[in-house]
């Protein structure tokens, strides 16, 4: 394994520990709002990292084409970091016209 | 009526799982289209068509009748959502909102007011709302002319990549939804009028059909696009391979407008007055 | 590497079906929603994966970015449908 | 029992349905717009095809012309671009600070996700402030930066610039608007 192996598979790792977070946070949080913070970030942060760790893997060949599919890979990356916080906004946005409440510490003590 | 439709279903029904059996089983290796067909394919699709994907060459040069006839399964999907849901009577709603554009003053006219209809100066306003949302709307015009780009480049390279037609026509058709959710119906109708789309709708047909009828005059098969190669100044490979871009055009246009005329009638319900 | 790749894509296969518990439980439409969109964004790097273990990834990429820009719409167009059509008011007012 | 009451009603004043009003202007006739959507198009479709012979290249410009005409006017308007390659190089260094920002938010969002006692730390808030941000692109920017970074989520940006933002807990609200909103106008020269 090269250099860039290991540092590729670090990132993929790392990406994939992310997502991870992300699909326990969303089971475990108490409502939706705060639903979306594991959602929204941890899912960008774990696509961010598992996609350069694999643009990376692919500079191991130097040539035009792999240089090129690394490119569009970064073009999946720039475009997830503009669409994700417009998504989770348009859905935070969708619940409050709604009239959804947040949970509240107070909710919570109050009910008991 | 209903007992009668069903045993017409039963019966039909029962003819086909009647004829099932005769069928090769699913994947057998030995069924004639495997042994005969495919290997024709593979071996003979990049010769003949120059096109190295031969997903593409099969779909839209030696099985082109079929994709036609999927185009105008297409195209007639959305005449029928425009026969069936457009109507051109004006539902009568309680109270209607203008903007008076010179001012910016924002009028509401009660049930059997006078409303400026028609009127340059006047706005109509959406009496359910659509929220204005600064975020979504500037992410919006940021990326849609990229997506439409993106969707032209799928139908440009269906040769190579996996793509084509139907795939960059949903994308460019998306483009143009995105844009009238992030504004509303009518200021996309201000880009893409509905008889706009209703024409490019069947002008992509048109352009498929119309390929074969060259080909047809030029002294070939119904869409053999090797006798075009006069026309186009190519050899025979060459013009298979232009041909196939062209009748991908055809059908992305085709699928764009159906795209974008079933999300304008569904949207409104048919008025056309306001949507998502 | 191939070995990497395929695990990789596998645990994250794993995760998807994590996230599709409350895409199919979630108590209002948008906690399904959310579920929807971690399910996309998990299937966007998927498909690179799955790009990097057949050795085509130059076809694959092209899905992915077919498939993020569509989960983007779709996102968007089913918040803006519940803002509008106010499905979800009955739900709020029934918690 | 927190000793202040959390600020979690959520006020519909705040809450415009309109567009802002916009007086009809004439329409600028300035072809700048158009040349730079060309332009952008071009190098985006010479990155996505990687095929650099005449066919393909014809292709490509026949693709971004079309997208030109379609909508060359949506990514800027016309007075908004003098300044733009100095907002670009400074957007572009604001990235990388953005990105560490990031990484620090995930890792406060991952200890939360998998404490035990996750019920107890987490203190979910709304927050409102008004920013001093004059320009809708900084505006922008600022948004999508609060919602992805620490435990924050702009629920919505009034026309006037008041922001709403849901905070999972009490550190990560603190420090709104703060040092992100001096960086981010920075680039628009504020």
């Amino acid at each position: 394994m090269s250099v860039l192996d290991i540092v590729a598979t670090a990132m993929i790792a790392m990406g994939l520990f992310f997502f991870l977070g992300g699909a326990i946070g969303i089971l475990r949080f108490p409502d939706f709002y705060s639903r979306l913070h594991p959602a929204g970030k941890l899912d960008t942060m774990g696509q961010f990292a598992a996609m350069i760790g694999m643009a990376i893997y692919l500079l191991n060949d130097l040539s035009l084409g792999s240089v090129l599919t690394a490119l569009k890979i970064l073009l999946i990356v720039v475009f997830v970091f503009i669409t994700s916080p417009t998504a989770t906004h348009a859905i935070v946005d969708a619940g409050v016209r709604a009239g959804l409440a947040p949970w509240t510490k107070e909710s919570r003590e109050g009910r008991r | 009526m209903r007992a009668f439709a069903l045993i017409t279903v039963l019966m039909v029904g029962g003819l086909l799982f009647y004829g099932l059996p005769d069928f090769p089983d699913w994947g057998d290796p030995a069924s004639p289209a495997s042994t005969h067909l495919s290997p024709f394919y593979i071996e003979q699709g990049a010769a003949d068509t120059h096109a190295p994907n031969v997903v593409t060459a099969v779909l839209a040069y030696y099985r082109g009748y079929d994709t036609m006839f999927e185009a105008a399964v297409i195209f007639s999907a959305g005449l029928a959502c425009f026969f069936l849901l457009r109507t051109f009577r004006q539902k009568s709603i309680e109270t209607r909102l203008y903007r008076h554009l010179p001012t910016g003053v924002t009028l509401r006219i009660e049930e059997g007011g006078k409303t400026p209809e028609g009127s340059d100066e006047f706005e109509p306003i959406d009496s359910h709302w659509v929220p204005y949302d600064m975020i979504i709307n500037l992410t919006c015009r940021l990326i849609v002319p990229f997506v439409q780009l993106f969707a032209l480049y799928v139908i440009a390279h269906g040769h190579y990549s996996p793509g084509g037609g139907f795939q960059g026509g949903v994308l460019f058709g998306a483009a143009i939804i995105l844009y009238a959710i992030s504004t509303d119906l009518r200021t996309a109708f201000k880009r893409l009028q509905e008889k706009a789309v209703m024409l490019l709708s069947a002008l992509g047909v048109l352009i498929y059909a119309g390929t074969g009828v060259v080909c047809l005059v030029l002294g070939g098969n119904f869409l053999d696009y090797s006798f075009l190669a006069g026309i186009l100044g190519v050899d025979a490979v060459m013009a298979r391979s232009h041909g196939i871009l062209i009748i991908e055009i055809g059908v992305g246009l085709a699928v764009m407008a159906v795209m974008v005329m079933l999300y304008y009638n569904l949207s409104s319900a048919g008025r056309h007055d306001e949507g998502l | 590497m191939q070995s990497i790749f395929l695990y990789a894509g596998v645990f994250l296969a794993c995760i998807m079906v994590l996230s599709l518990y409350r895409a199919v439980f979630g108590p209002t439409v948008l906690d399904r929603l959310i579920g929807v969109n971690a399910i996309g964004s998990k299937t966007t790097t998927l498909l690179i994966l799955i790009g990097l273990i057949y050795e085509r990834v130059d076809m694959f990429v092209d899905i992915a970015l077919a498939y993020a820009t569509l989960n983007f719409i779709a996102v968007l167009a089913a918040s803006r449908y519940f803002q509008k059509k106010k499905g979800l008011y009955d739900e709020a007012e029934g918690r | 029992m927190a000793n202040t009451k959390p600020d979690n009603t959520v006020d519909y004043q705040a809450f415009s349905p309109f567009k802002p009003f916009e007086p009809p202007t004439p329409p600028e006739k300035s072809p700048l717009p158009y040349v730079f959507t060309f332009c952008v198009c071009m190098i985006t479709w010479l990155v996505l095809s990687g095929k650099f012979d005449f066919f393909h290249i014809a292709l490509g410009i026949v693709s971004s012309a079309i997208v030109t005409a379609t909508s060359g006017d949506m990514l800027l308007k016309a007075r908004r671009i003098a300044g733009l390659p100095g907002a670009w190089l400074r957007f572009i260094a604001y990235v990388p600070w953005l990105l560490f920002e990031i990484f620090r938010a995930n890792m406060h969002v991952m200890r939360l996700v998998f404490h035990p006692r996750m019920m107890d730390l987490i203190d979910p808030r709304m927050i409102r402030f008004q920013t001093r941000l004059d320009n809708e692109m900084a505006r922008f920017i600022f948004a999508n930066s609060i919602t992805l970074t620490p435990g924050t989520i702009t629920v919505y940006v009034s026309i006037l610039g008041k922001y709403t933002v849901h905070a999972i807990d009490r550190a990560s609200g603190q420090g709104l608007p703060g040092e992100m909103e001096d960086r981010v106008g920075a680039i628009v020269g504020e």
